[in-house]
């Protein structure tokens, strides 16, 4: 049984990561961290940052809106205290860096570039909580490939652009970051949404609008991953609505060579091993050697 | 803190809008202090998929018994009334900075809403240690009232007000409450449940050089420090600083509470 | 109580009308179908179409997937047949037409402006399952504005446009349609999405993909009626994941000035009369006087 | 046709994989015919939105009770079998047009898997005609083999045939059912749940000229005639259409099923 899976140069034992934004080393007493594929902190910015007004989550059927909007200490602070964190654990760690111009993008990953406990770089080019009505890099192709060449010049660490599903054609976007030397991909970041309370007719959310994520949006990101597959060669990172590995493996037929969880870590804090251990029940049943095998291998109806 | 199930015992209303459950935690092995609370996934992983964070009410070390006291809010909470003797709970916890005691001396409790619940468990562990407790509940009807008779019997001094009655307002909780301060020398102050009652408490532990812990509320999803769903500001030596609420609080010394 | 809204010169006694597609005159054994603001039949296709290989739904969570691809019998047909079965209905008819070309919807709204039975017209601009892959007019705020355009000068009747959800800033095509001459817009059609089962390793649409309705997408609408709301006067019908009153309102909230139910009434039959009462309902109980008074009244948090 | 909720009577596992239900529908007005089904709302409207479609398996006129037969398929019929006595169920129907009689003259019936719910309600109202009923039924395994007994009751003639025996290939049952068409003159022949057994129905129809019917499945949404989810494509009068299986079926005339 082949767990292992390869992100550009960075080969990991397994293909389960957290999802940005939902995973600390708070998790530890609950979730062996040592069996995650990968470690992925909490998108960090140059500078600190305080968040935006609460009430920053509310929930909704199927899945939570967030509004944080990477509340971040700094990366001076994140290489001095949150990268040290990690050390001792075994997976790879990938930090997602979240700038509000690229050449503050092209700063963090100069810095990050230096450490040597830094795998890979994921770009948070689609954050919905940091600039204006949910405005993204990731919203503009020519946005996204000058961001992507400028963070290139920079580093030579795998680069992950992980994009938006706010987008028309969202294929545009990762060839966009493909052509300006992404090495991966992560489909996607959470989709802009809102809710209000009809009892009280306040918006559910400080901020007005945030991000859904949880089983809600599977569907969608199964579809934004199938047409990222068929518009690219990178590997792409699945994230947006796993619960299961059932769901991880749905995914992978999809087009996804790795997933990310988030959501489903609120629900259950160990939900990342259960997951793993499901696809390895997957495999052994339909008797598949290598999890490889299930990229992209879906057949019509 | 750890991620575990735990059987029910007992669920029932204790009036029309609260209720009470006891659980089985005897699997459990740290025991929970007054301000901590639990994160319990209290619906199907759907319709609910964010746990809610509930006070302990009351923590029976040699029984090995855990008590919620809960308000039916919303659809979560409603959920929780379903459940019957038997079914199983999972919850995370114990969490947060619970309260602290002063050295010595009789607390004084001010309790509003919900936030009984909270305040019930301190009250309990002070006498305990046999301190002198008082606790002042305010509410809506005297019919909202909580918990007076469990307090009563452990031997702390209820003082109820009520909007209905006329003696909740801000300025009469301020009387009775200074009244007590002075008479009974108390050392400390604790509130809960209502921001007009937390920053009266705010004030009077300015005045009187009271020690204060205030226990705050958050909407939240991680509930261990990870997601900062949860923030809130405090100011510490004149700084504004952004804290966590499911790990920096929930009760924080009462000086340091922004309240707007 | 004044539950009446108006949708252009068009007055409906009240905001509840069915989502094209999923509702029919068979449906009048189940459903009061007078007590409808409007009655709004399946789009309509120039010619004859036979629709989209089976299977043409899949249950997913919290709603469904579907590429039914406009089932059509042709415009005679409809004219000569669907319209007069209407006839002794009470609620004004909102015929939704449905081309694969510019000119095809101009011909439908010709053949149309002569039909006394039709109040308004719905242009299906965004229908996922017609083109290749997903595509749709209304994607492109150009082909938005250029088609509204030629269906105006055929027609005076009230034009809807109906959008759809898939696209970077829906704000753009909503100016594009009215800027084109529409009079109302319908926010939104259907998410593109797709589902793969894991076990037979099949896609659960014959199509591959096809459009996600129902209460998983409710937050995502709730988002694109308030940015909609904010770019342009127009009226906007709200349609996606109401299941009830409830929902229905916070739509209002939003900035709806009426909904279209399409899921719910597979899952109950008279969804919508109940939808109409449980805001009656809550219209009472919060003391306001008309439904209008909701359009856009939400509060920050 | 209309929308009403039954009381759960009764709700067992037949075997494995199969189960059975029986409602009290005594608050229905029009009884449902061998071949209608009915549209159900079988899980909460999160997991399962949609309704399924169940044939009626049994319809007794004077109990005013109706019957299913189901495999536990997924999410929606797994949540069927959770139900209880007394639970209530909602359904709309009768839907879809069931099964046509010969005027007179024996009938071969030919089902595999799940098809002998849809059939078996259809040689229950054969017998009640005093008409001569044959069934074949096939399956994986004779453990798989379904209401054997209940036809046997009633008076039908069963023959079963299984994968395991080696009886139930299509050659086996082309002799099979040969042999009971001219020993029994066979007036009409249906079919259900295998597309296999389907064609073999077709061409049998076809060379021995008799009346032959077959029950479709399709997904459906509605289930009534308005989404065209269930299309399906038929020939007659060599015109290929595209008909709604809820309202133009579910049985169509086994001469106009394309099957690919
Ligand atoms: C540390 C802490 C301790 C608490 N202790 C108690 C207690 O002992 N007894 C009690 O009755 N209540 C307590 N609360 C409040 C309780 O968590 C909420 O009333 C409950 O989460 C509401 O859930 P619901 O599904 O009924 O309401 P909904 O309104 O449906 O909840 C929707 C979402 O909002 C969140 N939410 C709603 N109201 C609150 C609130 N006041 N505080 C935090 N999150 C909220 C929910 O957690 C959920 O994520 C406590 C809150 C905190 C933060
Ligand atoms: C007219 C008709 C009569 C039927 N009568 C019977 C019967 O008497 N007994 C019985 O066991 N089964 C019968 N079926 C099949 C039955 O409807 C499906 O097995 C059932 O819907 C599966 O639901 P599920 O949630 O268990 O499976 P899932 O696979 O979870 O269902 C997902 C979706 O696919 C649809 N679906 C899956 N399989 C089928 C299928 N074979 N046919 C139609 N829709 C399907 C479901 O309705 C649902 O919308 C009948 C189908 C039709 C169309
Ligand atoms: C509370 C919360 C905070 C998040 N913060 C970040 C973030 O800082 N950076 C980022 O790239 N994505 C962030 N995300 C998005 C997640 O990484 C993930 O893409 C999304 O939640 C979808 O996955 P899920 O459905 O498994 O949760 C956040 C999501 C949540 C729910
Ligand atoms: C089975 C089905 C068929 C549909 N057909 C059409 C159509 O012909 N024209 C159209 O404009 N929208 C069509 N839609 C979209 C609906 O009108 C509606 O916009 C969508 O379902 C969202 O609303 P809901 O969540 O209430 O279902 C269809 C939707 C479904 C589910
Ligand atoms: S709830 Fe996640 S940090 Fe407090
Ligand atoms: S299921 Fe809707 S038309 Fe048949």
């Amino acid at each position: 049984m082949d767990l292992s899976v390869k992100i550009g140069s960075l080969t990991l034992k397994n293909p389960v990561m957290p999802a940005s934004g939902t995973f600390g080393y708070e998790l530890a007493p609950l979730l062996d961290i040592n069996r995650l594929g990968a470690i992925v902190p909490k998108s960090i910015t140059l500078s600190a940052r305080g968040g935006n007004q609460t009430p920053r989550i509310c929930e909704v059927d199927g899945g939570m809106i967030n509004s944080i909007g990477i509340q971040s200490k700094g990366i001076d602070q994140y290489i001095a205290y949150i990268l040290p964190a990690y050390r001792h654990y075994e997976p790879p760690l990938i930090a997602s860096i979240s700038g509000e111009t690229i050449d503050e993008f092209a700063q963090l990953a100069t810095l990050l570039d230096r450490q040597a406990g830094v795998a890979a770089l994921e770009l948070n080019i689609s954050c919905p909580n940091l600039r204006d009505n949910g405005q993204a890099f990731g919203m503009s192709a020519s946005a996204t490939n000058q961001l992507l060449s400028s963070v290139r010049q920079v580093t030579d660490k795998p680069l992950i652009a992980k994009l938006t599903p706010n987008v028309t054609r969202i294929q545009d976007i990762a060839d966009a970051a493909e052509c300006g030397g992404a090495d991966a991909l992560t489909v996607a970041n959470t989709f802009l949404a809102m809710a209000i309370d009809t009892e009280s007719r306040k918006t559910r959310i400080g901020n007005i609008m945030g991000g859904l994520s949880g089983a809600a949006v599977k569907p969608l990101i199964v579809r934004l991953i199938y047409q990222v597959h068929q518009a690219t060669n990178l590997p792409i990172i699945g994230s947006g609505g796993i619960m299961n590995g059932q769901d991880a493996v749905e995914m992978f037929l999809a087009g996804a060579t790795a997933v990310q969880i988030g959501t489903a870590t609120f629900v259950q804090p160990n939900a990342m091993t259960t997951i793993i251990d499901e696809i390895i029940t997957y495999l052994e049943r339909h008797r598949i050697g290598a999890v490889t095998d299930l990229i992209g291998r879906f057949e019509l109806a | 803190m750890k991620t575990f199930d735990a059987r029910l015992i007992a669920n029932y209303p204790v009036n029309e809008r609260y209720w009470q459950m006891t659980l089985d935690v005897s699997a459990r092995d740290t025991p929970a202090r007054p301000g901590q609370f639990f994160h319990i996934r209290c619906g199907d992983a759907w319709k609910n998929p964010l746990r809610r964070p509930l006070s302990v009410y009351n923590y029976d070390d040699e029984l090995r018994q855990l008590e919620f006291l809960y308000l039916i809010k919303g659809s979560g909470t409603e959920q929780m009334t379903r459940m019957k003797k038997g079914d199983s709970l999972n919850l995370i916890g114990p969490l947060g900075h619970g309260f602290t005691l002063p050295d010595q001396g009789p607390l004084l409790l001010a309790a509003r809403g919900v936030g009984v619940a909270t305040l019930h468990a301190l009250a309990r562990q002070a006498r305990a240690e046999k301190r002198g407790v008082h606790v002042i509940i305010s509410a809506r009807t005297p019919g909202d009232l909580l918990t007076v008779e469990a307090l009563n019997q452990i031997g702390a001094v209820v003082h109820t007000v009520t909007d209905q009655e006329g003696t909740s307002s801000t300025a009469s909780v301020r009387i009775l409450s200074e009244q007590l301060i002075r008479k009974e020398k108390m050392a400390a102050i604790y509130t809960c449940g209502s921001r007009r009652l937390s920053k009266l408490v705010q004030e009077l532990a300015v005045i009187y050089h009271l020690k204060g812990e205030l226990a705050t509320e958050a909407h939240m999803a991680c509930g261990i420090g990870d997601c900062y769903a949860c923030a809130c500001t405090v100011c510490n030596d004149n700084q504004l600083k952004t804290v966590r609420v499911c790990t920096d609080g929930p009760v924080f010394p009462i000086r340091q509470v922004v309240l707007s």
